[in-house]
């Protein structure tokens, strides 16, 4: 990685976010742990250096859909930290007051949601981006995939209607190596997934998405072809899952020396961290206080989300309907109290 | 019903007039689907919405439903109220994911920040197309909360409904049945005067389309004129049969049904889907925990028995129930008083 | 059940067990999807057989479950009896086209001529996982026809009803419960002893798993060993109930259920899945239909309202039934006994 | 075309076919006229090149999976002609007794099948394929699908399937450069489909699908890829629907002096016809002769199918479980006589 010194600011600032979402991440590790948070949570730990670099890029306009695993997105588009934490922890306080979870979080405001679907979350990007051609904004959808999710039916349905009808969509995916226990190499007809791209009048690239500025760069020109009106635009952003795919996967399906040798090379955090000294861009101390100012950012949004409660049983009805309609209320004496 | 002269329009054109009001009245209502713009859909109830609406709110797409229904859950929460076509009912396997993990749910999940009002507007129905192209479904959709399910009978309804669809804040699957679509008004013994103006039907309120004594008929969409023409029939065996037009299957017009066989004290559901697991099954308990198993002297009920379509019509004469086997129904219910 | 001593395995232990003695014994047994041989299942209910068979007969696919499901149809026609797990019943939209056009018509619009010996496994149940991985939507299946489908409620069934459904000719959806798959069978009341050998389980006979006078508590899956505690609870209160574990959902075994409610007059459906146009419904209607409204004093349901299930535990729980609450519903349903 | 001299008795066989294919279609289309025949009758008139190259790399033990334009290929693969004439005809004689109908023929002895449902039949040819990877033959699926079926997601997950797995799957799209009213250019994201097939792993080209030596010289070259194991191939053999997407489609969507036109200049038998009749390897008394034999095997085939008797109306009930599985035996009086 090479840093161009005229940028610290941008530097100190990107490198505080993904501090930021690391310590996020571990925040809901301890959630597990403590079993606050139930079910099968999956963290991006090990891949923030892609959603630090969407950060630069995304417009308060631009749409981002995710995925199971999405935090880091939602981060990324900006939506608030504490009720997002709250949602995972599913607390009343919540982005979605309880009711969506972990896996389905929607922020209308920052025009953010996610899908616990594989390749369903494509296809409701393309939704933001027609509603951009509506209105002649040159606003973009994200897509942001993991690399299995390449393989169903929805992507390609929905890169084909990005194609031809040329709109301002942007797949970023998140290349892990891993679907599950299922390696790359085994559900993949093409060794890289940016080369599909052109099946779908896309235009695609493959970047290290280890490396914050790399990912960047190629995210810069992919919402810049998006927003011109080009059609979409694919980044597949080479990355590793560190963790198992969910809390609580024994994850013995990968080689354990190499897991580990690549959580200790390759840390996207480590990478930075260390480009960044020997540039002599930011000192140690410097790069300590923005970790320091992130694990309290993080500390404090996790004392607030502890203390709220749950939503109340009774509410459970509620919101079936966005007109209210509760379709057997004469008989609603059956259900549980 | 207001009392307008009949006009001389189908089915199919009906919805389309419904369709093209509310859109001039709503710059956000969009139609999406294949075969919905040039053609204006294969049965032709979005024809004429191309040339006033242009191509961008009247969108022909790929052969890719995941895409465009998913489309159109992206489209709601950017304020849009898209109708998607899926141009056979039976097609909805290609893409229940975003109507029922979506669409359906989206509004429950984000604890309420979040409307869906998409219509997704489909047809149904036996004609004589074989197992993948004739089935309704309604009790498929209607088992998966989240969604309204209608399915209109008439002219007057196609119209009306569709409106409603269009306008409610809730997702709304609609249903039209083949059979009906290229109807013309003027056959239709009810529901056929279709006010030229923009007016809606309400989507949770069945209709008494024929008033009886002995027997409440419950039906909807294709099988109402049917059930109409069995109830005249069985007059002749003394059988005063009330046919009601249930049109929405979520919400049941449980105070309708329920008043219709208070009076009568039988209940037969007449069910061109699989009757097994659906509409009929539901409507039958439903009533029962309302009125009380002492309530009711007699229960029935009559569709297709859990077959695949077949494709000769032979057999599927054998399978959809017609006026015919309708009245065989009508009579066999109310067997101890004739 | 076999008297033999109750081994230390879980409910995925004995389904695996179960999967290997049918491919030891039918080389045209396969297993097919993801993380089925590496991972051995994402609950451990294909563990061990890559090992077993290698991996070509146990298949780790990419996310693509319209093409794996309809490659077992293919398969099927080249005489394969393929089973083909959807990781979570939730995933069927994406891929229901296959299982209910293709999967379980084919027999039918073949006119006989081709079999469709396909297992679809799949796991359902509320356990924590919100909206989209919590369902059961068997209700959903039962609905379409061509499908048997089956739902097993402990250790010994799991091992044999997976044997019968690979052997099935017919179609069989194969519906494991997530709240059961990790249980030890020690930790069962009923079916906790499974046998080392080869056996089944008839896919259409519903047990009576606790004899009773006063009420008949229908259910399957994971309700059933919460309709057993709820019913020994209820005895404190001097009311009887037997609970019968349906294990299939189509075909209902009606002589079972029907016999039962003939004795106790009051029938209780309790269902995981939604209660609306699903199982309820159908086993009220149809057990009418067979010994008449004259033959029962009382009817109720107790399951998901039709609401999507939610995240929060504290509002899951009131939506999903548990031992607590299906005690509520029993004491409800024999309140003029009390 | 230019032909070669050795091949006279190649090409009369090829032509006959041709003209066969071209009568069964009529056949079809006096059905629909005498109402005989209901429902949405698809025809493939003009695309009779396709399938006529198709039967000349076909072997018994190759699987063929169509859609809801069938019938030539059913030809092609050997599925006898009376018994599928009859089925289109609903006759308790037909194929599937009258169970399936024109859209849903099924014959297990020549792996044949096909859905009415779009993108719904590669899915089945991955079946077919694995199986014969399963037992180490060196046959092939076919799957045969249109334009429009391309934009499906069935398509791709099964070509990447096909593509990682290396099966044995030839993919022959008919592009008739319509999707019912929808055009090609419309529906695709990439000017040819031919080259989406890298994208999974795939050879593809492009053919002239109305030339029958073209189609089948890139027919044979995918076939010979797809059974040496390299994994699937992808044919797109260009040709025009002459009719309605199906009988009684009114087919105002087209420019009718273009259809004209091109029907007028760019049959495919007529252009077998001249050029075999310039190269003088088959006289014009030769070719007539051929068309009429094809005639008259059609026209005996109509009369016996014509004579044959729908299914009785008491069966409708068998099949739905090869088992004899009758869920609600007991209760069975409810249903109509
Ligand atoms: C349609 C569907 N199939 C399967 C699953 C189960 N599932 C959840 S995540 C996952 C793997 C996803 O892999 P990838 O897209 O690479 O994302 P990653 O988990 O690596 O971030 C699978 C198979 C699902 N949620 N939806
Ligand atoms: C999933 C699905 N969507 C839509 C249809 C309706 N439909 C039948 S054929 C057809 C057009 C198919 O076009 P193409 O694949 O090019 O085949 P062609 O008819 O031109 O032979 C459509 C949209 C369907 N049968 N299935
Ligand atoms: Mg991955
Ligand atoms: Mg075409």
């Amino acid at each position: 990685m090479e840093l161009s010194t005229e940028r610290r600011d941008d530097w100190a600032r990107r490198y505080r976010l993904m501090s930021l979402m690391r310590r996020f991440e571990e925040a809901c590790l301890e959630g597990v742990a403590s079993t606050e948070i139930h079910g099968e949570l999956h963290t991006a730990i090990g891949q923030e250096a892609v959603a630090a670099a969407l950060a630069e890029h995304l417009r308060d306009d631009d749409a981002l859909t995710s995925t199971h695993r999405h935090h880091l997105h939602a981060i990324a588009k900006g939506v608030p930290i504490i009720p997002l934490l709250a949602e995972i922890f599913e607390k009343e306080t919540g982005l979605c007051g309880g009711y969506g979870g972990h896996m389905h979080v929607f922020s209308p405001e920052q025009r953010f949601s996610t899908t616990g679907i594989v390749g369903a979350s494509l296809p409701v990007a393309l939704g933001h981006a027609y509603a951009a051609r509506l209105q002649r904004r040159d606003a973009v959808a994200v897509a942001v995939i993991g690399d299995g999710s390449v393989n169903t039916g929805g992507f390609a349905e929905a890169m084909n209607m990005a194609g031809v009808l040329r709109l301002g969509l942007v797949v970023v995916i998140e290349n892990n190596e891993w679907a599950i226990s299922v390696p790359f190499s085994a559900s993949s007809a093409t060794p890289t997934l940016a080369e599909r791209a052109p099946a779908f009048g896309a235009v695609g690239e493959r970047a290290d998405g280890l490396d914050v500025d790399e990912v960047s760069g190629a995210l810069e020109r992919a919402f810049a072809h998006a927003r011109s009106g080009a059609g979409p635009a694919v980044v597949e952003a080479m990355c590793y899952r560190f963790r198992g795919h969910y809390e609580g996967d024994l994850d013995l399906y990968r080689d354990s020396a190499e897991k580990a040798r690549r959580i200790a090379d390759k840390d996207p955090l480590r990478i930075a961290e260390r480009a960044l000294s020997a540039s002599g861009l930011l000192t140690a101390q410097e790069l300590g206080a923005l970790d320091a100012a992130a694990a309290a950012d993080i500390a404090a949004a996790l004392a607030e989300v502890r203390a709220a409660s749950q939503p109340p049983a009774r509410t459970a009805h509620d919101h079936v309907f966005a007109s209210g309609l509760v379709p057997n209320a004469s008989v609603r004496e059956e259900t549980p109290a | 019903m207001t009392a307008t002269v009949t006009r001389n329009i189908n089915v199919s054109q009906a919805t389309a007039e419904g369709l093209r009001l509310e859109m001039e009245a709503d710059a956000s209502v969009l139609v999406i689907g294949e075969d919905v713009a040039a053609q204006g859909g294969v049965f032709g109830s979005t024809r004429g919405l191309l040339k006033a609406f242009g191509p961008e709110r009247v969108l022909d797409t790929p052969i890719s439903e995941m895409a465009f229904t998913g489309m159109a859950a992206g489209l709601a929460m950017e304020g849009y109220r898209p109708v998607v076509e899926i141009m056979f009912v039976d097609f909805i396997g290609v893409c229940l994911e975003q109507v029922y993990n979506a669409v359906a749910k989206i509004p429950y999940m984000s604890g309420g920040r979040v409307r869906m009002p998409v219509v997704i507007k489909t047809a149904g129905g036996s004609i004589g197309a074989a197992a993948q192209h004739s089935q309704t479904l309604w009790g498929l959709f209607a088992h998966l909360p989240g969604l309204r399910v209608v399915a209109p009978s008439n002219p007057y309804d196609s119209k009306g409904m569709i409106a409603a669809a269009v306008r409610s804040d809730d997702p709304v699957v609609f249903i039209e049945h083949k059979g009906l679509l290229l109807e013309r008004a003027a056959g239709f013994s009810f529901g056929g005067a279709v006010p030229k103006e923009r007016y809606d039907v309400p989507l949770d309120r069945a209709a008494v389309v024929r008033p009886g004594r002995d027997l409440t008929v419950a039906t909807l969409s294709g099988s109402v004129r049917h059930a109409v023409d069995a109830a005249a029939a069985a007059s002749a065996y003394g059988v005063d049969a009330e046919v009601i037009d249930l049109r929405s299957v979520v919400p049941i017009d449980w105070q309708t049904v329920c008043g219709s066989v208070a009076r009568t004290r039988r209940l037969l559901v007449v069910d061109e889907d699989y009757l097994g697991f659906g509409l009929s099954g539901e409507l039958i308990t439903g009533v029962l925990e309302r009125i009380g198993l002492g309530g009711l002297d007699g229960i029935a009920r009559h569709g297709n028995p859990d077959v695949p379509v077949p494709a000769a019509l032979s057999l599927e004469r054998a399978v959809v129930p017609g006026a015919g086997s309708i009245l065989a129904a009508i009579l066999r219910a109310t067997g101890e008083r004739r």
